[in-house]
């Protein structure tokens, strides 16, 4: 596969590994937080997280959006279904996120919900053209990379005069959840869990560009790199913020270059401002509410957004409290230190957000590196 | 789930889609979010739809990098 | 006047209807015109409640599997010969050689007789080619909404010798993990149907029946621990299978496996990992670790087996955890297939 | 920390999802803690892809069938025992010793757990009282729509002696034609329920194994020509079956023809003939004229063949007609079912 | 079973049938038509036509509303099911009844038709209330007997103002179809076949009473005697009849005395008056057009006329040539005179009306009397 | 399909509704269309209607009537 094989070559890997164990200083530790699922399915997948020297520590973020979407969000999308009889179709990645009385989109499917798996929005618009006579749903989740073919529908929909479909949204904005883990307070306060820096996301980045991320290089002094999802793309970036820190920079750097400019896809964000405007504030997952981090349609799309048009309200629902999905997602904790991993929370039945989607910190350890939790 | 992958468009058709191959793997897709695409340009995946196209210059200089900073390792190692 | 008259079924147009599973007249029509002109052999056509068959010799292998592969017609098979080669290789992995296959059918009301002759006519030649008789069937009929065209559960019964002692409690640390070929060509070639999907691919699925292969390979190497076919759930789930049941661990190497480019380039597409994708034709084999050469030279020498690899070694874990060598030469967990993956691939 | 500690079903409360069907640690949960747990045996546990057996002696026997009765439910059994006994009498009347069952499911999404386990609970119940393990299995999870909630395939493979020969090809002009019960009772305890038609009624299932019963027998008259089950169809298409494979004719009595009172009834009401309405515990027998009533009092002794009866006489006819003499004393021809008369009974 | 064993008494029979033989005369023949497929299937399914002396010969007439259903109805049925998306809903005996280009209810099932078995006019009324987003279509066949229950539905539903369900009328009326087989040609013509007497209809008797029978027996000279539908009953009508025409009596008489009564069940009448008005015509598979023999809905009752709802019109469809429906109707001819009986016409593919439904001549010829062919 | 059969009353429900009973087998039927039936009469049942009651007592007759003429023949018949 050209332009994939070349980033997974086991001999640029080895080289790699050599120059990062070079630049590492062994009398010290280095925490970076790779922000994107993406990353963090590359490190575990295949098994980078194994050949990084020990001074290099990565902390899985936030950056899955399935893991992310709180429980009273599924909610809202279950009674839509059960309750409303509207055909809900979503990405697959969605269906197994847990919501509340034990039930999922999955499990609501097993209760006689009509629920569709589609593989893009333009499956969604063909579901709503084949039943005119039924309302489609379309739960839309993701960030900024996965927002344009949202809009595109949405003003396909419009264009169309579609009268049966609307979306239910929930799309998400990453340097908004970057800002609030800098500005948590444990991070903060424990000068014991600094994070040296971050990579910074890959597909997200296709669309935004780089510059948003060069407020945080300086003024939170920390070194950023976008990188690509690939395993090589993932170790550079890894040496690039080792350079950073041993030279003490702060910038940000792009390591994906062949996809990603300072400026991004205009064409995607003039779509994505059209049709979308910015949430007062959204429940993260794991995070709580983080102010301006979330997309909501424009008035001019009223009548296509799921919420006005089915008048649901949002009822947050506390997470488990054992759960440590947040001090996990800050980079304060290991899901080996949450009592609930591997027993009571497993992929089959996720208590917290980072069991929920294989992207996510806690079963990424599960299904890629509990092997060596007993080395 | 920002699952995405670089893809050749073998074929453009009407309404901004087209067809793309990887690997002999071929599937219609959109190209409403880009512009300028051409056959036998790269583009990046993502849910049915081409989000950039790929900088064919910029990847090569990547992998040169990766080779450097190897080589580079290797040089200092000693 | 003959005594039984009854108006040949529509082969082209007709349907199946409720009547054909009621026990009576057009039953036996729909059997007589559609399962015994096909399938027909003399153990079937005794025409009792089952088969009569001869003494089998020594041990006996019994295995069972429902189909209910959706499409029912994909690139390299349809649900009919994959019938055959699902349950004979369940009966093959066993170290046994199948002798008998029973066939049960649930009809959906409506489903194109044209399809379903289709689907036998398939059936009868891979059961032929297998040189394995149906011997005794079945047919219901549901209501239409009550099935998906047609499901189709085979037995297979076949005889062991006593020298061949198979099963996934027997691999031993030290032990070598074969792969007969490419992993996760049948599950990609129904995933290419997927509706909403639906992508063009030069994949075919590799449904076979694996018992001659097994034959060879147990000729040459009786000392063989356990044979698999990695179906549902892919080699993930079958190394995790044996690993469990033999109280061991296992290393597999990445670079070893083979995976077609088109299956993996499909995979990568659909965010898949290849280790959970279906075969229907492929064998694992446990083996020890001097008889590793011998097997896989005994694999490649036979058609179904000419890209075999050594692809593994067991070795001592008491959490069972199977782990993979990336090409990266990093180490990673392989765990069971978590969830539901795929549509119905068998 | 277990390696693969997974959290218990909700028994009380679940539904099958298709994660349980797609080869995963799901589905392992579930072959475990509702079929290996009500089912489990020395076989079942090798936990392999079929059962290694060992060695039946003589000849075998096969039969399968396919189980899709609908409601799942019934006054007296349900689907999982009705599995059980349609395959084992399928084996016994062909006089072999039923030895050993495989099992197969196919699952719809979201049919309730609770009723799951109980079928499956049921299914273990009859297999221990027949005292035929269940030794293989397979379950497949099919999307919602596309099941009726439980369909369950079964093999049974028993042993045959040698100097045991019946089919239905045997029966012979002169031949007597017992009936070891009343009929009618399992199709009409179905029919109760039927939606739109429910009646109340004393009826309940007359499902049941009838391997000893058939083993008195046997023993009794090892010269019994033919025996059958009569299921779908009744017992009109079942000596039209043998009719048809033995090249004979039939006279049976209508006065001789045990029905109880309640089936008569129901039948009545719905302008059904007892003839057409399946059981799946009785036993037609045919038997050489000499013999019939040492058969009768064989039948009459064992608490399941209690109110047996002779009931007719096969006769030469190259027509194959079964005719019936009325309790009038008038002849009429008793035709094979036609058409579909009754909601799945099997 | 309390007055219905008592009437199928063996010992009784023997009796009865030692009577006929000794009433019939053997010098002569006795042709008489039982009306109802409930008497032929009486004759057929207790073996009384092997009892029946040589003189005394039965022809079956078309008293099976299921056999005289005309091709062109059906069509109508399927035609709504398959192409206008109703719930179409009939008693089962309509199921196979056969229709054009090789279709029948069940085989429009197997094709996607959403068709449902009632066992009584009081389901389909449900299942309208239950699906109130579905057009719900009772296909209304049957005599006087059955008219009443479809009256009574029509009432109900117009009471309660069911706005999806409709009735497609197919009610036939018994006295003018006697008139027209008296009047047929080949009856009249043939001195060689005369009906010596008819047996009159058991329920269907019920409502109408036995006065409207007087009629024939005083304009044709033709004995009638009403009887129960169990064997005893039929083998006392014949021997009724036998005595009338030795007697040369030619008079109704009613040994169904226990349920019949001259003047019928009023209160089903005067329903069946409020709801139903009679057709001009009507066509009768096997007799063909024959007037004011059936039923169709008042104005009053237009909105739950499916012929007038959907705006159907009947095509007639010709019988296949070969069929000897008619003749065998009009007991000019028998099922063994027919080339297709038991060949490409039998009950799984019936060819004619006689064989569709188990009362029907043929059917009743190849299910219970088959046999004797050989004799 | 002018099956009919006598069944007796052994319950009056709301509705003009009863439940009748034929040998053990009950059902819940219509009387909408009969007048004056008591718990204990037997009605003629068509498709889920009763129809007309039963007269018993011409029932009995019916059938002495019926042995009447079996002997009436018997005795005719030397
Ligand atoms: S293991 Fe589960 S409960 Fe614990 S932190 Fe992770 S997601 Fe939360
Ligand atoms: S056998 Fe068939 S075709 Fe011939 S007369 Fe009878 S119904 Fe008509
Ligand atoms: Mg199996
Ligand atoms: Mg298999
Ligand atoms: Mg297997
Ligand atoms: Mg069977
Ligand atoms: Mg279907
Ligand atoms: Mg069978
Ligand atoms: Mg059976
Ligand atoms: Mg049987
Ligand atoms: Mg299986
Ligand atoms: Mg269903």
């Amino acid at each position: 596969m050209k332009y994939i094989d070349e980033f997974r070559d086991g001999e640029l890997a080895r080289g790699l590994v050599r120059a990062i164990a070079a630049e590492a200083n062994p009398a010290r530790t280095y925490r970076f937080m790779e922000f994107c699922g993406g990353h963090t399915h590359a490190l575990s997948r295949y098994g980078v997280t194994d050949l990084l020297p020990a001074p290099v520590r990565m902390i899985h973020g936030p950056g899955c959006p399935v893991c992310v979407l709180p429980i009273g969000r599924i909610d809202m999308a279950i009674a839509l279904t059960l309750e409303r009889g509207v055909i809900l179709c979503s990405y697959g990645d969605t269906l197994r996120v847990p919501a509340s009385a034990g039930l999922s989109l999955m499990k609501a499917r097993a209760r006689g919900g009509d629920i569709r798996m589609v593989y893009s929005t333009t499956d969604a618009l063909a579901l709503a053209r084949q039943h005119p006579d039924r309302e489609v749903v379309f739960l839309a989740i993701g960030f900024e990379t996965t927002t344009p073919p949202t809009a595109l529908a949405l003003v396909q929909a419009r264009t169309e005069g579609l009268k049966n479909f609307s979306v239910l949204c929930n799309h998400v904005l990453t340097p908004s959840a970057i800002t609030h883990i800098l500005q948590s307070p444990e991070v903060r306060r424990h000068g014991s869990v600094p994070l040296d820096g971050f990579i910074g996301p890959a597909h997200v980045s296709l669309v935004i560009g780089s510059r948003p991320y060069e407020h945080f290089a300086e003024e939170y002094r920390k070194p950023v790199v976008i990188a690509g999802f690939e395993p090589l793309d993932v170790m550079q970036a890894i040496l690039m913020l080792l350079r950073q820190v041993n030279q003490g920079r702060a910038e940000v750097e792009n390591e994906f270059s062949r996809a990603v400019s300072r400026e991004g896809n205009k064409k995607a964000q003039a779509l994505v401002s059209e049709v979308f405007e910015l949430r007062r504030s959204f429940d993260w997952r794991g995070l709580g509410e983080v102010p301006y981090s979330a997309l909501k349609l424009r008035p001019a799309y009223a009548g296509f957004d799921a919420e006005q048009r089915f008048d649901l309200t949002y009822r947050p629902v506390a997470d488990h409290k054992a759960c440590e999905c947040g001090a996990i997602l800050r980079g304060v904790k290991t899901p080996r230190d949450c009592k609930l991993f591997g027993t009571v929370c497993t992929p089959e039945n996720p208590v917290g957000s980072c069991m929920v989607s294989s992207e996510g910190a806690c079963a990424a350890h599960y299904s890629y590196g509990r092997f060596r939790d007993d080395d | 789930m920002c699952l995405a992958m670089p893809v050749r468009v073998v074929e453009l058709l009407g309404d901004e889609n087209a067809i793309v191959d990887l690997d002999g793997v071929r599937k219609e897709i959109s190209l409403a979010l880009v512009e300028g695409v051409a056959v036998g340009d790269y583009v990046i995946l993502h849910v049915g739809h081409a989000l950039e196209k790929l900088d064919t210059e910029e990847a090569q200089r990547t992998l040169d990098l990766f080779a450097e900073m190897a080589s580079q390792a290797d040089g200092a190692a000693p | 006047m003959k005594p039984d008259y009854v108006k040949p079924l529509d082969r082209r147009h007709g349907r199946v209807e409720l009547s054909q599973g009621a026990g009576g007249r057009a039953m036996m029509q729909l059997i007589g015109e559609v399962f015994a002109r096909a399938l027909g052999n003399e153990y079937l056509n005794q025409g009792d409640d089952g088969a009569r068959l001869p003494a089998p010799g020594g041990r006996i292998v019994i295995a069972t599997d429902a189909h209910v592969v959706s499409p029912l017609f994909f690139p390299g098979g349809d649900i009919g010969c994959l019938a055959v080669h699902g349950t004979l290789n369940d009966v093959a992995v066993m170290g046994a050689t199948p002798l008998y296959l029973a066939a049960s059918f649930i009809l959906e009301e409506g489903f194109p007789l044209a399809d379903l002759i289709r689907i036998v006519d398939s059936m009868a030649t891979a059961a032929r080619e297998a040189g394995v008789p149906v011997v005794t069937g079945d047919t219901k009929v549901v209501e239409a909404g009550k099935a998906d065209g047609v499901f189709i559960t085979t037995t297979g019964v076949g005889s062991l010798r006593e020298d061949v002692d198979l099963s996934g409690a027997h691999a031993r640390p030290g032990d070598g993990v074969l792969l007969s070929g490419p992993i996760g060509d049948h599950g990609m070639a129904i995933m290419s149907l997927r509706e909403g999907l639906a992508f063009d691919a030069p994949i075919v699925s590799d449904t076979a029946a694996l018992h001659g292969l097994v034959k060879t390979l147990l000729d040459a190497v009786p000392t063989i621990r356990c044979l698999r076919d990695p179906t549902r759930g892919g080699l993930a789930s079958t190394l995790n299978e044996i690993s469990r049941q033999s109280g061991v661990g296992m290393v597999i190497e990445e670079a070893a496996i083979p995976v077609r480019p088109a299956v993996a380039a499909a995979c990568e597409l659909l965010g898949l990992d290849p280790l959970n994708v279906a075969c229907e034709g492929r064998l694992v084999v446990i083996c020890p670790p001097e008889q590793e050469a011998a097997a896989l030279a005994a694999l490649s020498a036979h058609p179904l087996g000419r890209e075999a690899a050594l692809v593994g070694r067991v070795q001592a874990d008491p959490a069972c955890f199977v782990q993979m060598r990336t090409r990266f030469g990093g180490r990673r967990h392989v765990d069971w297939l978590s969830g539901e993956q795929l549509p119905r691939i068998c």
